[in-house]
């Protein structure tokens, strides 16, 4: 009974990050994209913590805390410091239209169900439907990093790539290395933002659109040498 | 030992009958082409006295004329009688002829060919050029056609040994057959286009625009002018005792000849030249001279006379 | 202390030192040392193989990529000595970026070395990520505009290969717990390999196209491979070099070790059909890519990409001689392929240029550095007696022999790709030279080497080394 | 006999390392060296074929493919052509000593012309499929060295490319085909494939590739567009090699595969053989017939000759087929006895043009002239040479032509009716290709050494060095002795006819006689034969007769005079009859469809100043049809995927993720 009590919490929890990757494909406005972007990790950092709870791995609670303080606190201001001083603008840049982009989220959790349905219900530590939710979070995490042009919102897509992964990752039974690995992570998030602060730095670029910084592109520059 | 002499024998007799008979054969048909055009015509023996008077002028070279330019003829005319001499004109008891068989008789006319269209351009003048490559573009037709008419031949004789040939033909029922006549009028075509005969060619014309084999030995004079001309003679007679000893064969003396059957081969053999001189002149006056791009389609012709001679076989064999 | 120990600490020790040694000469020397010294422990291996921990393990598909490894990073020192003086002297590279680039060298050697040698999937995992952003840093390190864009892209595709690479390799551990039970030894690749047959297939089939995806960009194989043509252009030589020889190999190594497991678990899929698939893919892209490449390390980097899916396919294809022939192919490609860019590298000093436009008629001017670049290109396109022909006749018969219909994608791939190299060739080394004619003091050593043991591999290859080679192609198996 | 030609074999490659080490200095000695290994090898290959050809030697050793090891073996097939490619080698390698210092950069000749020498001899002694095509490759790569070594001449980059391109795609459809028959475990042994050939659906493909790998290497049309731009781009002596020796290499390569290893070939394949033998003949020639250039036209000849021999070779598997021995015995010795001829010839005729080159700097026909009398011993050997080409008794030509013609003649006895119609034709053009070749060698001949010279450097041209001479005056005499004498060399490859065809060569089924020495009579004696060294006495004797009787009847006076010219002789040596002009009438006849030749004449109007111009434009409509559409395919998807370079790191995502779903979906549809 307790068992089954600690999967509903689990379940509903795993279930509200997804809903908030949706939001995130829904939004039309960077901040408003930040912001959910700020729940859906506070929704991991909780999960996290509630599997550190349930399974007594007390180490899921130093990735609750990582969730929690990068990536629900200082990732989302330090993008917004860079949207305010930089000035970009606030509107996103959609390829597929957002409509578009929800249907084709659908397409990805059905794909996710389809995948997971052949594996047997009592063989995984993780169900079927917690398997399917981290999987349609990568998918829509990486959705998201192709059908939006703005680099803060690819930025965000990879790490609600990554919320899906630590989704994954906390919630099978004594997985071991999932600190290092948030870390790991953490590393290469606090790259991608110091990178993106050190360009612009460097070049002045209006935007941060990635269209920008790629005018060479390989064998169409002059002759230079390294 | 006896029998290897008579042979030896034979095939002397042989050597010497075709080079005595050739320019006479020639004369004949100068002759009658000249009485059927109206005209008096030279003496029969007019080609005797002008290879006499050729030897006995003094030979003008070019200047930059090599040796093979002077060897040529003697090569050429060697290899013309040789080809003359292995076809049986009276007898088939020729020794030399299992040396040769037919493809290796096309084989020898081709060396002279060869020599002759090199001495042709060996002046370094238009004229020797246009003959020698006129001539080789004729004899690559005609030569293809030539074999086809061979592979005829071959097909149903199982032999290209003409002495092999000729005793079948002799021997057994051929009866009249489509495939060799079509064989026959295709090998009178190529003897006409190789002997240099009207239409393809006209012996006796120095029109620039139409000669043929008359270019190719414009430089030739006294000696040499006499065997390349002695030589030609012995081509169209090569090809005469070809189609005689190939189509018609009767009257060869056979393996076991006397000698009264090898007279009957010789009266034989005149008589056929004498009709074939006949045949050449009425042929020769009643058509006019092609021009020289017209060739290669009465050849194309030739040749797919001697094809459809093959294909006949087959038909009248499994028939 | 293990040997495995060692070949991890020394060139760590060496990143280290290096980071703070401010004397480039110096910095140069050393590296070679650590280089040479990880290379001798690595043989170390072949004598003493230690037992298998949770974290580390030897094995002999491992070992000979580790001395391939440690072997190619030693010899691309050597040449990244002479490499950098010159780099220095023409003042390319100043004070700090030097100091990065050797610790850099050694950090990046200690991440592959570690990848290879780790038994714990996470821990390969995370070397591997270590790997990318090393070589991030050294792909940016000239700071031009066009080596921080390549940079760039590397890192973005990288990245998010990276991260699909960790979510395979946490269905994995889905997939091994329930049977192993949780912690550690259920990520350790010995326990997985042992029991795989009990595990989840659906799990297990997920986990691999995560891991094929992710660690598959990292190997390049198309269409993941955007990163790699520009990373190898910008980069420094001796660094595409290694990228191109061992990098690659490493990622493919992973992907291999997961398809061992797979091949262990009857109701798992077969990988080939998806391995061949990209891996003819490759071939064939990478094999129209190069018409038009006017940059000659990009140029080669595209050829890499197509011999990596040459390997690909031969596993693909599956079998005792294509997984020879594919273990054979990736030795064999490292040693050929960093030849060919340690001459690149001379080539590009000597013209101060990239451009295939500037560079010509090479075996007139500079006949050494000529005729070592014809040898290396001659065996990369698979001519005999050099070895590459050996790997890519016995793929080739076998994929004749196993799969026909897919011979043809892959001699018309190579074919395509073997004109364009020799049209390259022959306006790079033939004709009348072009472009600057002067010398440029640098060793060919570490080029004739590997072109020699690639010839001798060619002709001869000694026994041990094909047991190897046997057993672990028999480990991979269909 | 097999340790001796390995012996040769790692002398030659000994030898090249030598040239490389110690280069121009010592390359005399070095092509000396080579000569007399070559010339071992021939003797030894001789030994083998009169005194142990029944009894193949094998050898391995440990190198190559770890767990097979490289795999030797000599027998009476690779007796014969080791014979072949020796005979020319010795006889290039000879020529070299004199000749090779005039190459245009002899250090990138010395070192890898030994090393093209051991590359063909291996092919012939590999008895795997691994070291077959090590070695077939090999001689590629080597050969493909050889030819960059004029690397500075323009268009030799381009022939370079061809030739390694289809090389390399020869190699990779014997790969495929040796994939096959090698079976899934690896069975590469000669040995194993032979115990187990393919079977049905199999077999065909594998021939079919087998055609087109050795097919290409040997010229067969339509694959043969890359042999008129490589052979003549090498320095003359590799020119020789690569003509005369390594297309029989090549066809050692089919007759290994077709005839020894693919067990017993339905006649299909023997008509297709025939089919694109006397298809190559006509083509070849035809193209030989109007090129100008002296190599390019050499090289349009060997496509004419091996189309000549795998006819041959075509006629002796549909006679094997339908169990008439002696025929294929006929036809299988014609079809060595061309290889050989070929291989002399074609090797003479390089090394001519070589001299010419040499002596003159131009091998352009236009440009020629007139050597006859300025290198007057090339130009005597050049005759017997073209001669013997040109398939005129009594040369070694002819007997080849000769046996292939008795061969055709016998068809109708074939039960196959395709055969009955189809192999007298394929006969019609081989006499058609025989023609031209004689009307390609009059020009070829005529234009270069007859005449007068149409360059200063054509008049200037002096005699060439005497190593280059003998090397050229062995062959000619080669081509006259085996041109006399053709049973010596038809005893010599008995025992492989006898292998191949079952029966023996029907004038070497009993025992030989001295008579039958001098009389080849291939089917029954009696019915058909030929003596080349009676021909050449009756000719000899009766040219003297004639000689003899015009000296004693006539003038012997001799007077040198001015040309006659009908009358207008001009001292401009460009009124000659210049070698377009002597192929106008062909071009005509043959060429303006099958060449699609087309003459341009643009005539000023009276009183405009500009010169007339003539100019001749010639396709080969093989190039078009395969290659040209190939290269233009290439270009355009190269040009298409290039787009690819150049997309933003969002659309490579892009790529990342379709990849991904595509693989998520297959393993979804999968279960």
């Amino acid at each position: 009974m307790l068992r089954g009590l600690h999967f509903d919490i689990a379940h509903t929890l795993s279930v509200s990050v997804l809903l908030f990757s949706f939001a995130l494909l829904y939004q039309r406005r960077i901040m408003g994209v930040l912001n959910a972007f700020a729940l859906q990790a506070l929704m991991v950092a909780a999960a996290a913590a509630w599997q550190a709870y349930s399974q007594e791995a007390p180490h899921l609670y130093a990735t609750a805390g990582i969730a929690l303080v990068l990536k629900a606190l200082v990732v989302p201001i330090a993008l917004k410091r860079i949207i305010m001083r930089l000035g970009i603008h606030r509107a996103i840049e959609t390829v597929i239209e957002v409509n578009g982009t929800l249907l084709a989220g659908v397409g990805l959790v059905a794909l996710s169900i389809l995948l997971v349905f052949p594996v047997a219900q009592d063989s995984a530590a993780l169900t079927r439907e917690n398997l399917a939710i981290a999987l349609s979070i990568v998918l829509i995490g990486l959705l998201m990093m192709i059908t939006r042009r703005n680099a803060v919102t690819q930025v965000v897509g990879f790490m609600s790539l990554e919320n899906g992964l630590v989704l994954a990752a906390v919630g099978v039974q004594g997985m071991p290395l999932v600190v290092e690995m948030s870390i790991a992570f953490s590393v290469l998030v606090a790259f991608i933002v110091f990178g993106m602060f050190f360009f612009r730095i460097r070049e002045r670029f209006d935007t941060l659109d990635l269209q920008y910084l790629e005018s060479f592109r390989g064998d169409r520059g002059q002759d230079h040498r390294p | 030992m006896i029998a290897a002499a008579i042979a030896v024998g034979l095939q002397l007799g042989q050597l010497l009958l075709v080079l005595l008979l050739a320019p006479l054969l020639t004369g004949i048909v100068r002759k009658l082409k000249a009485r059927m055009l109206a005209r008096k015509g030279p003496p029969v023996l007019q080609p005797y006295r002008d290879l006499a008077k050729l030897l006995r002028k003094e030979a003008v070279v070019a200047e930059n004329a090599s040796w093979l330019f002077r060897a040529a003829p003697y090569l050429m005319f060697a290899l013309l009688w040789l080809a003359a001499a292995l076809v049986p004109t009276f007898t088939t008891r020729l020794p030399l002829s299992a040396a040769a068989d037919l493809i290796a008789l096309v084989g020898l006319l081709a060396s002279a060919r060869f020599l002759q269209a090199l001495a042709g351009v060996d002046v370094g003048t238009s004229f020797g050029g246009i003959g020698a490559s006129r001539e080789m573009m004729i004899a690559s037709l005609a030569e293809p056609a030539m074999l086809m008419v061979v592979f005829t031949v071959a097909l149903f004789i199982h032999s290209t040994s003409i002495p092999a040939i000729a005793e079948f033909v002799l021997h057994n029922d051929v009866g009249l057959r489509v495939s060799f006549a079509l064989g026959l009028i295709s090998l009178i075509m190529v003897a006409v286009a190789e002997t240099g005969r009207i239409p393809v060619d006209n012996p006796a014309t120095h029109l620039e625009l139409t000669m043929v084999h008359e270019a190719m030995v414009l430089e030739y004079s006294g000696r040499h002018l006499a065997l390349v001309e002695a030589a030609q003679m012995l081509r169209i007679m090569f090809y005469m005792a070809l189609i005689a000893s190939v189509f018609v064969p009767w009257g060869l003396a056979g393996q076991g000849a006397r000698i009264e059957d090898v007279g009957i081969g010789v009266a034989a053999f005149l008589g056929k030249l004498l009709a074939g001189a006949v045949l050449l002149a009425i042929f020769e006056v009643s058509i006019a001279k092609m021009r020289v791009f017209r060739v290669s389609e009465f050849l194309g012709v030739a040749l797919l006379l001697g094809l459809l001679a093959t294909i006949f076989l087959y038909v009248s064999q499994s028939a | 202390m293990s040997p495995v120990a060692f070949i991890l600490v020394v060139p760590l020790f060496g990143a280290g030192i290096l980071l703070l040694l401010p004397f480039h000469r110096t910095a140069a020397l050393l590296n070679a040392t650590a280089s040479t010294a990880t290379f001798f422990v690595a043989l170390v291996l072949f004598v003493a193989r230690p037992e298998p921990t949770a974290f580390f393990f030897v094995d002999d598909f491992n070992v000979y990529l580790v001395a391939l490894t440690s072997f190619v990073a030693c010899t691309a020192s050597w040449f990244s000595a002479g490499y950098i003086t010159h780099e220095v002297e023409t003042g390319h590279l100043t004070g700090v970026s030097l100091r990065f680039y050797h610790s850099m060298y050694q950090f990046l050697t200690f991440t592959m070395l570690l990848a290879l040698v780790a038994n714990n999937i996470g821990l390969m995992w995370v070397a591997v990520e270590a790997a990318t952003l090393t070589t991030v840093v050294m792909v940016s390190l000239y700071r031009t505009r066009e080596s921080i864009e390549a940079a760039w892209k590397y890192f973005i595709l990288g990245s998010v290969g990276i991260a699909l690479a960790l979510f395979g390799t946490i269905l994995i551990y889905l997939a091994a717990q329930p049977v192993i039970g949780d912690g550690i030894d259920a990520l350790a690749w010995t326990n997985l390999h042992a029991r795989s047959a009990s595990f989840d297939a659906g799990v297990l089939n997920l986990a691999f196209v995560f891991l094929l995806v992710g660690y598959g960009t990292k190997v390049g194989l198309a269409p993941l491979h955007a990163w790699l043509p520009d990373a190898h252009a910008e980069g420094p030589t001796p660094i595409s070099a290694v990228l191109s020889g061992l990098l690659l190999n490493v990622a493919l190594y992973a992907v291999l070790r997961f398809k061992m497991i797979l091949a262990g678990n009857p109701g798992a899929l077969t990988p080939g059909p998806l391995m061949l698939s990209m891996g003819t893919a490759s071939l064939l892209l990478a094999g129209l890519m190069l018409y038009r490449r006017r940059d000659i390390k990009r140029f080669f980097a595209y050829s890499s990409i197509e011999h990596m899916g040459i390997i690909t396919f031969a596993f693909g294809v599956g079998g005792p001689l294509a997984n020879f022939a594919g273990l054979l192919h990736m030795a064999l490609h490292s040693l050929t392929k960093s030849a060919i860019f340690f001459a690149v590298g001379h080539i590009s000093q000597v013209k101060g240029s990239q451009k295939f436009a500037d560079i010509g008629g090479l075996t007139t001017t500079h006949p050494w550095l000529g005729w070592g670049f014809v040898a290396g290109v001659v065996a990369i396109a698979g001519l005999p007696p050099l070895g590459l022909f050996m790997s890519e006749f016995l793929v080739v018969t076998a994929a004749m022999a196993r799969q026909p219909w897919l011979a043809a994608p892959l001699v018309a791939g190579l074919a395509i790709g073997f004109a364009a190299l020799l049209m390259r060739l022959h306006e790079v080394a033939f004709g009348e030279p072009r472009g600057s004619t002067e010398r440029v003091k640098a060793s060919l050593v570490p080029m004739y080497l590997h072109l020699a043991i690639v010839l001798v591999a060619g002709v001869f290859l000694p026994a041990p080394l094909v047991a190897w080679f046997q057993s672990v192609a028999a480990l991979l198996g269909g | 006999m097999l340790s001796v030609l390995l012996a040769v074999v790692l002398f030659l490659l000994a030898l090249g390392i030598a040239g490389a080490v110690f280069g121009v200095p010592w390359a005399a000695r070095i092509y000396a060296a080579a000569a007399c290994a070559c010339a071992v090898a021939a003797v030894a290959a001789v030994v083998f074929l009169v005194a142990r050809a029944d009894v193949p030697e094998a050898l391995v050793l440990p190198v190559g493919l770890p767990w097979l090891s490289a795999h030797f073996r000599i027998d009476a097939l690779a007796a014969w052509f080791a014979l072949v490619i020796n005979v020319a080698g010795t006889a290039s390698a000879v020529f070299a000593i004199g000749y090779g210092g005039h190459n245009d950069e002899p250090a990138r000749v010395v070192p890898f012309f030994p090393v093209f020498l051991a590359a063909m001899n291996l092919v012939l002694v590999a008895d795997d499929a691994f070291a077959f095509l090590i070695a077939w490759e090999f001689m590629s790569l080597s050969s493909w060295l050889l030819v960059l070594s004029n690397h500075r001449r323009p268009g030799n980059a381009r022939a370079a490319q061809v030739y390694l391109v289809m090389a390399a795609l020869g190699t990779a459809c014997l790969l495929l085909a040796f994939g096959i028959m090698a079976g899934p475990d690896g069975a590469y042994r000669f040995a194993s494939i032979r115990d187990n050939p393919p079977q049905g659906a199999a077999a065909a493909i594998a021939l079919a590739l087998v055609l087109l790998g050795t097919g290409s290497k040997a010229g067969l049309v339509p694959v043969h567009a890359w042999l008129p731009l490589a052979h003549p781009a090498a320095p003359s002596h590799v020119s020789a090699l690569m003509s005369g020796a390594m297309t029989k290499v090549a066809i050692y390569g089919l007759v290994r595969l077709l005839f020894d290893l693919a067990g017993p070939v339905p006649w299909g394949w023997g008509a297709a053989l025939v089919a694109v033998g006397a298809l190559s003949a006509v083509i070849g020639i035809l193209h030989a017939v109007v090129e100008r250039d002296l190599k390019t036209l050499l090289a349009f000849s060997t496509v004419e000759n091996v189309g000549i021999a795998v006819m041959a070779f075509g006629l002796a598997i549909v006679f094997r087929t339908n169990a008439m021995g002696t025929l294929a015995a006929l036809a299988f010795t014609a079809a060595l006895f061309h290889v050989l001829n070929h291989a002399i010839m074609k090797s003479l005729m390089f090394f001519v043009a070589g001299a010419v080159e040499v002596s003159t700097g131009q091998r352009d026909l236009e440009k020629l002239g007139g050597l006859i009398h300025r290198l007057p011993v090339t130009a005597t050997l050049a005759l017997i040479g073209a001669a013997s080409i040109a398939a005129l008794p009594p040369l070694n030509g002819f007997v080849s032509e000769w046996l292939t013609f008795q061969a055709v003649l016998n068809s109708p006895s074939l039960p196959q009716w395709v055969l009955k119609f189809g192999v007298p034709v394929a006969g019609a053009l081989l006499a058609l290709s025989a023609a031209l070749a004689a009307a390609c060698f009059v020009r070829a001949y005529g234009m270069a050494f007859l005449g007068r010279p149409r360059s200063r450097k054509a008049a200037e041209a002096v005699e060439v060095a005497p190593s280059m001479r003998w090397a050229m005056a062995g062959l000619a005499g080669l081509c006259i002795g085996v041109g006399i004498l053709p049973m010596v060399p038809a005893a010599a490859m008995a025992p492989l006819v006898r292998r191949f065809a079952g029966v023996d060569f029907a004038p070497l089924a009993d025992g030989l006689s001295f008579g039958d020495f001098m009389l080849l009579a291939p089917v029954t004696p009696g019915v058909s034969s030929y003596s080349g060294f009676v021909v050449l006495i009756a000719v000899v004797a009766v040219t003297l007769a004639s000689i003899e009787g015009v000296h004693r009847l006539a003038t012997n006076r001799l007077r040198r005079a001015a040309a006659w010219d009908c009358g207008f002789p001009d001292p401009s040596p460009a009124t000659q009859y210049t070698a377009s002009s002597f192929a106008q009438p062909l071009r005509r006849v043959y060429a303006s469809t099958v060449l699609r030749a087309r003459d341009h004449v643009d005539m000023p109007e009276p009183g405009d100043a500009r010169p007339a111009r003539f100019t001749l434009s010639m396709r080969d409509l093989a190039w078009d049809a395969f290659y040209a559409p190939v290269e233009r395919g290439v270009t355009w998807l190269a040009e298409r995927m290039n787009t690819l370079q150049f997309l933003t790191i969002r659309r490579y995502l892009v790529f990342m993720f379709t990849a991904l779903i595509v693989l998520l979906v297959t393993v979804a549809l999968a279960k």
